[in-house]
């Protein structure tokens, strides 16, 4: 196959997904099996436009314009296969947890959650190889408008509420500051959008006070990226069935927010204009106060989605804070940061739903002992902690370890002491709910019992331990990612860098 | 050229008289009309009308592609233009032609499925007359280059359009006082209007577009030319529903009846908003200075603050097509915000979302009288689950909502995104953080419609699933697909709408 | 040259009176509260200013304000009165201020248009040097009808006219279409006129 | 409405009504050369219809001048009108044209006079047609016009 | 300085009249009122432009025997005039305002006839209480209503 024809299947094998669920939407296994089927062909195709951009080609696909100016185009380079590759795969693992979890929770509308998933997939693959802001922004709002479905899912007054707040943080950012950014892109660029290397505004010769501007709106008009203060939509779709929770946090909805974020530094802005542009360091330091106070937050919840929900706000700052230093290791450390976050958040998210498929418990306090019962799913949840922590030898290692060093590249000191601070905090709130789970301290009650016959489906313990082995995998595997990845920032010229290995 | 086919296969005299043929043929339909023994005849001519004046105006529309910058001139009576009434076509004009008639058409196709049961007897034959009237009135206003004849014409549509509106008033009696605050305000307006076309004529002492406009660059001292464009600036912004001028229009288009609402939305104040257009920067000159004055200070103020406070009250409305028509008075300040910065990219990106406002706002009130008629009802509360019970209907009114916020890949998005760069190109990027806002807050409004309408369960379970009469979901959905098709390749009405404004700001300078 | 002076001052004296009539009429209009009163007023305003047409040589402006204006709209405004009421309320005191406001702006909007208006009067100002001169000089060479008025109206401003007889068109359908033919009630008095033959 | 104590108005109408329709039609013809036209004979005339219902009822005027008569004759006006321009359409001139309306070489004022008596012909039917229509619907709205009324 | 009156004089009192029936328009609440200061307004249009058509020592626009010479065709320029008329055009264009002026009257009147049917009054400020007092049931009713959509 062609290149062109890889991206046009990646685009729309989820399409194809989405009709024949609607489809077969009344024969269950057929429903399912389809969706399967497509995420490991969807998988197939990224693995092979993987494999061509690490073999130096970029990809591209042409569809045509709007308005001069205003094309809808795809190009594929190192970042975007990356996200791909961690969103099509998860899908995979995903479609299999959902199957176990959707069913043993009896959920209404199975039918519509699989086809409104499939349709947030199409939308993430089109974040991923969007060649222009125009399409990126496109499949940035496909993106927000196919998850509204399945975060209001349960329909009830509290989902509908959550969803709406969802949607219009969402929205509201999206049309009043990243649009606007764009549209301004558009006029200091000369009516392009273009994502070049070297960055599209790098020769515009913007003013300070304009690309301050512009920066500022970028950032937080990628709403999805969650940084305070408009990170409060994501604890609000906590109340979506946990695989949305698992591909909002994990697979496609805030990774595509930060790898927006990365995309527009690398690529709109380039490291030279964003070093230039005095609003980052206000920006940075909004990131270091996210990752802060996002992780003293989650510290508070008892609730363990919300935990995680906010853990996630603080550990995705990384990638912003990442993006912004505007040096080689920094964007390196944050791109990692989106798979390995990606690998352990799932597993995380995973485990928290196979838990309340098996006991409805929700909040930690009343876990304490169920690792007892539970022995796999909690293992699975401690090994990923150990990675979102950052320790050794698993995934969540590297990227710290290259934000240091972008750090150091970048000279601001404070940086290595949020980081620090952090994984402490990170050790506090997440570490307790697996350890006390599997060894309770001394006179807590027995745990509940099962819920439902048998406990958590097969299926929903299997994935998570899965992803569990990824994050040990990803620790290997830093080595070729970074290499992978390093043509895309070779623009960003910082001489003077040490080889990963 | 993709008109080309139709100003080949048009005989000759269509192409001789298409200019005049566009306003004359549905304006004698109209007294057969009257006399028409049958309803379903009198529709029939009706649809026939609208279709044939829609063909003479691609007829207008290609001929003036064929010649970039070319201007028909049609002298009625043949009296040479200052002494006769002339009818004056160019780019701009043709666009808002080709607009008004294709709406028109599709407006009167609904009318049958929608009125029939309605008004029986003789009722429904003089109803469709007025119709044709209004768009005979529109279409005349469209096209006449005499700014006496434009008043005559303006007063045609108007008359027919309040007794359209009063008859809502078999469903609703407040259609009545609405459309005789209609009266008031719109009759105050053609008099304001027909006062500073005494003031412009007591100065130049010609009644001719063209004429006057070749005076004017002598007279920008004249203060009774300056109170002439205020007095012409007021009339007309009145029937364009500028705000504060607007409080006619709300209640006029909740109450009229369905077909109604839709036509005027879509072609109403677009017609008279190109009046504006043509007054402000073909007659006078954007480039004198108590005219720049005028659109700097004057109309960009007001036209952001119709977009906010209008979009904020749309918010709060309980009925969907009082909500619709508080977005009308907002989405007409983006088009005068547009205007206002008083430069070519500016009006293009103003003729752009007239173009794309039409369309959206036309599928949305065509989509709600459908549901007026299947269910009796047009509060947010009728609306509530009908995602299940109209699919089709509700389908087609979500792509048409989500074009109006300006949803990337629908027509409304390429208009918002042309008007940024029309502010932002100009500098004005204060203007462009209103408008996003303003988007922002259309989201509000549509979300709250589509949320209840997909969402939510239905306030009493329905017994049957109906969809809107098949009449009316064809023209829906062409104008859906055409709110998409328009979103992706944006060609044909970006260009239309450049020309116009070339056209717009040409025609003075260039005589 | 002293008659056409005197003429012209005379002219002047009597427009000036009229025009002062047509004020105080206005004045006491906008006072009355009885809609018959308002109605007669407003059919005599219209008859003076069919007389100050005619005083400044527009005899069919005059004969139509005449006809149309003091005839056939009070007429009208009888026949809607019968139907619904003969006074009508005093308004409310506050209310009186924003419609003074906008009366106060557009006047003085006017009188500023008047400070470069050409003198009344004047033969040489554009309006009457423009296409009005136009129109009397090739108006017997080209139509060979006396009335000048005429044959703008219906010659070189035909067009114009065909839209106005479309406005009273409209006015008469969108009667019919509010109010019905009047054939209902006209069944009614029928029914009454035969009863009222028998009856008696 | 069939007591007497009208006699004397109803002898005066009857004599007057004729004049009316008679000075209507004098202002209607002789509008080329003295002041007067359509619009005004339109209006007298309807003002002759108005007065014939006042004094004798207007179920008598409606048997008179039914109303599907009086919409008609409003149609037809805006029709004659419109016709005017299509002839000299067909004839090839422009719309209006009424020189072109039996080809005339320049001059020749009989395709003016013709277009323009047939012109205010019709806005004679239109104005006259559209004002009885509105009489009636205004006064069709009360079954009777009753002397206390005034 | 008297000049300037004579010569603006007859202007300023049209102004003046003219916005008497701008005023009536706008204020008054009785709605056949309204209208009646509407059409004042309309008609007090028409003097001002029939004021700027007047010519002073001239005659109305109907051409003296003077002025209709035999066998006259333009062929070559236009005709010189032995008389003085007034400027027929704003004569032409207030007939065409007049008779709009009629058929707004009417048909607004005919629109207060079934207002005064369906509401029992024609003040303008009792319709917009009694439809306030409809419109606030309404909303009460999708309140109450949507409240228990969402239990």
């Amino acid at each position: 196959m062609t290149p062109q024809l890889l991206i046009a299947a990646a685009l729309c094998l989820p399409l194809l997904v989405a009709v024949s669920v609607a489809l077969f939407g009344k024969v269950p296994t057929l429903r399912e099996g389809v969706t399967i089927a497509g995420a490991v062909a969807l998988f197939a195709v990224v693995i092979q436009l993987t494999l061509l951009v690490a073999g130096g080609a970029r990809p591209e696909l042409y569809i045509g314009e709007t308005v001069p100016g205003l094309a809808i185009a795809f190009k594929l380079e190192p970042l975007g296969a990356l996200f791909a590759l961690v969103a099509s795969g998860l899908w995979i693992v995903n479609s299999f947890y959902s199957i176990g979890y959707m069913r043993g929770n009896r959920e209404r509308n199975q039918t519509r959650f699989y086809i409104w998933f499939a349709l947030a997939l199409s939308g993430a693959m089109g974040v991923a190889m969007a060649g222009n802001l125009f399409t990126l922004f496109i499949f940035y709002e496909v993106l927000t408008l196919s998850t509204y479905p399945l975060v209001a899912h349960k329909g009830d007054a509290a989902a509908q509420r959550g969803a709406r707040t969802y949607l219009l943080t969402l929205l509201g950012t999206s049309i009043c500051f990243f649009l606007m950014a764009i549209m301004w892109t558009w006029v200091v660029a000369g009516q392009r959008l273009d994502f070049i290397e070297g960055g599209l505004l790098a020769d515009a010769g913007l003013s300070p006070f304009v690309s301050s501007a512009l920066l500022v709106l970028f950032v937080f008009g990628v709403g999805k990226a969650a940084l305070m203060p408009f990170h409060f939509w994501l604890p609000s779709a906590m109340v979506a069935p946990t695989p949305v929770s698992a591909l909002l946090h994990a697979v496609a909805v805030v990774k595509a927010g930060v790898f927006t974020v990365m995309k527009i530094s690398v690529y709109i802005f380039g490291f030279d204009l964003l070093q230039a542009t005095p609003a980052r360091d206000v920006l940075l330091g909004v990131a270091g106060f996210t990752i802060i106070a996002a992780s003293l937050i989650a510290l508070r919840q008892d609730n363990l989605k919300a935990r995680l929900a906010y853990s996630t706000i603080a550990q995705l700052a990384y990638v912003t804070l990442g993006a912004l230093l505007a040096v080689e290791a920094g964007a390196l450390g944050g791109s990692l940061q989106i798979a390995a976050h990606a690998a352990a958040k799932i597993t995380l998210f995973m485990c928290a739903g196979a838990i309340y498929v098996a006991t409805g418990l929700t909040t930690v306090s009343s876990m304490q002992g169920l690792g007892r019962k539970m022995p796999l799913v909690f293992t699975a949840f401690l090994i990923a902690s150990f990675s979102i922590i950052g320790l050794p030898p698993f995934g969540g290692m590297w990227p710290k370890y290259e934000l240091l060093q972008g750090a150091a590249d970048a000279s601001t000191a404070w940086i290595p002491a949020v980081l620090i601070v952090s994984a402490l905090l990170n050790i506090a709130y997440l570490l307790p709910v697996a350890i006390l789970g599997l060894m309770p301290l001394p006179g807590t009650p027995p745990a509940k019992e099962f819920k439902r016959p048998g406990g958590a489906p097969v299926l929903t313990v299997a994935a998570p331990l899965f992803t569990a082995a990824l994050c040990v995998v990803l620790f290997m595997a830093a080595g070729p990612i970074g290499d992978f990845l390093r043509p895309a920032f070779a623009a960003g010229s910082v001489p003077g860098l040490e080889d990963l290995r | 050229m993709i008109l080309e086919p139709v100003l080949t296969s048009a005989p000759d005299w269509a192409v001789r008289h298409a200019a005049v043929l566009v306003v004359v043929v549905p304006m004698l339909l109209a007294p057969l009309l009257a006399l028409s023994p049958s309803n379903r005849l009198a529709w029939i001519l009706t649809v026939a009308g609208t279709a044939a004046a829609f063909w003479f105006s691609l007829i207008l529309l290609a001929i003036i592609q064929e010649v970039p910058g070319s201007a028909i001139s049609y002298a009625l009576g043949n009296w040479e233009p200052p002494i006769g009434i002339e009818f004056r076509v160019d780019a701009l004009n043709a666009m808002i032609l080709v607009l008004i008639t294709g709406m028109g058409a599709l407006a009167s196709f609904i009318a049958w499925p929608t009125l029939a049961a309605e008004f029986k007897g003789e009722r429904l034959n003089l109803l469709l007359c007025a119709f044709l009237l209004c768009f005979a009135g529109l279409a005349g206003v469209a096209a006449t280059g005499d700014a006496f004849n434009l008043f005559v014409f303006l007063e045609v549509s108007s008359l027919a359009t309040y007794v359209l509106v009063a008859m809502g008033a078999g469903k609703d009696r407040r259609a009545l006082p609405a459309a005789f605050s209609y009266l008031v305000m719109g009759t105050l307006g053609a008099s304001f209007y027909v006062i500073g076309i005494g003031l412009l004529y007591a100065a130049t002492g010609t009644l001719n577009m063209a004429d006057i406009a070749e005076q004017m660059p002598g007279l920008s001292g004249n203060r009774s030319v300056q109170a002439g464009l205020a007095f012409i600036l007021v009339g007309l912004g009145l029937k364009a529903a500028m705000w504060p001028l607007h409080q006619w229009l709300p209640n006029a288009y909740a109450y009229a009846p369905g077909f109604v609402s839709m036509f005027l939305s879509a072609t109403a104040t677009k017609v008279a908003l190109y009046s504006l257009i043509r007054w402000l920067f073909t007659i006078f000159q954007p480039d004198l200075a108590f005219e720049s004055a005028v659109l700097q200070w004057v109309l960009a103020p007001l036209a952001m603050a119709a977009m906010v406070i209008c979009s904020v009250q749309a918010i709060f409305q309980t009925d969907v097509r009082r909500m619709l028509a508080y977005s009308s008075v907002a989405q007409v300040g983006y088009i005068l915000l547009a205007i206002s910065v008083g430069t070519a990219a500016g009006v293009s990106a103003g003729l752009l979302h007239l173009f794309t406002h039409a369309l959206m706002k036309g599928a949305l009130f065509m989509a709600v009288a459908g549901i007026c008629f299947a269910y009796q009802g047009s509060t947010i509360r009728d609306f509530a689950g009908l995602g299940r019970s109209a699919p089709f209907t509700m389908a087609a009114f979500a792509i048409a909502g989500l074009s109006l916020i300006g949803v990337p890949l629908t027509a409304g998005f390429i208009s918002k995104l042309q008007l940024g760069y029309a502010l932002l190109d100009q500098g004005w990027w204060w203007a462009a953080v209103v408008l996003v806002f303003a988007s922002f807050l259309s989201v509000i409004y549509i979300g709250r419609v589509l949320q209840a309408v997909f969402f939510e369960p239905p306030l009493n379970p329905r017994k049957n699933n109906k969809e809107a009469p098949l009449l009316l979901l064809i023209p829906l959905w062409i104008l859906a697909l055409v709110n998409i098709f328009y979103g992706i390749d944006a060609g044909f009405p970006a260009g239309l709408a450049a020309d116009g404004a070339a056209a717009a700001l040409g025609l003075g300078a260039a005589q | 040259m002293t008659g056409d002076m005197m003429g012209e001052a005379s002219t002047s004296i009597i427009s000036a009176l009229l025009l002062s009539i047509l004020f105080v009429m206005g004045v006491a209009i906008a006072h009355l509260r009885n809609l018959f009163a308002i109605v007669m007023l407003s059919g005599i305003y219209s008859l003076v200013c069919a007389a100050w047409y005619i005083l400044v040589d527009a005899v069919d402006v005059g004969f139509t304000e005449a006809a149309v204006g003091a005839g056939m709209s009070t007429a009208v405004l009888l026949g809607a009165i019968l139907l619904t009421s003969r006074n009508a309320k005093p308004e409310r005191r506050f209310a009186r201020l924003g419609p003074l406001a906008v009366c106060i702006a557009a006047g003085a909007m006017l009188i500023y248009a008047t400070s470069d208006l050409p003198a009344a009067g004047d033969p040489a100002s554009p309006a009457n040097t423009g296409v009005g001169l136009t129109y009397l000089q090739i108006n017997w060479a080209d139509t060979g009808v006396p009335n000048v008025v005429t044959s703008v109206l219906a010659s070189y401003r035909g067009f114009d006219t065909l839209g106005e007889t479309l406005v009273v068109f409209i006015a008469g359908l969108a009667v019919v279409l509010l109010l019905g033919f009047g054939e209902r009630s006209l069944a009614e008095t029928l029914r009454k006129l035969k009863k009222e033959d028998k009856v008696p | 409405m069939k007591s007497d104590h009208h006699l004397i108005l109803r002898v005066i109408a009857k004599t007057l009504l004729p004049l009316i329709t008679i000075y209507a039609f004098y202002v209607q013809f002789h509008g080329e050369v003295s002041a007067g036209g359509a619009f005004q004979a339109g209006v007298v005339l309807a003002v002759a219809v108005i007065l014939y219902a006042l004094i004798f009822g207007l179920a008598e005027a409606m048997r008179a001048v039914p109303p599907w008569f009086a919409r008609g004759l409003a149609a037809a006006g805006v029709l004659i009108y419109g016709g005017v321009g299509v002839w000299a359409m067909v004839q090839g001139g422009q719309y209006l044209e009424y020189q072109a309306l039996f080809n005339e070489p320049p001059g020749g004022h009989n395709g003016q006079h013709t277009g323009i008596i047939l012109v205010e012909i019709g806005v004679l039917f239109a104005v006259a047609g559209a004002m009885v229509s509105i009489f009636y619907a205004l006064a069709g709205r009360v079954a009777e016009i009753r002397d206390e009324d005034w | 300085m008297w000049d300037i009156i004579l010569e603006r004089g007859s202007y300023w009192a049209i102004i003046a009249v003219m916005m008497i029936g701008l005023y009536i328009a706008f204020s008054a609440e009785n709605l056949i009122k309204r209208l009646v200061g509407l059409s004042l307004f309309q008609t007090t249009i028409c003097l001002f432009y029939v004021k700027l058509a007047n010519v002073a020592n001239a005659t109305a626009p109907v051409l003296l025997a003077e002025d209709m010479p035999k066998d006259a065709y333009r062929g070559e320029g236009v005709a010189e005039l032995v008389h003085v008329y007034s400027n027929p055009l704003p004569h032409v264009l207030m007939l065409t305002a007049i008779v709009v002026g009629v058929a707004t009257l009417s048909l607004g009147l005919a629109l207060i006839v079934r207002i005064n049917e369906s509401y029992g009054t024609i003040e303008a400020d009792e319709i917009y209480a009694s439809d306030v007092k409809v419109q606030m049931a309404e909303d009460a009713d999708a309140a109450r209503t949507s409240g228990e959509v969402v239990r």
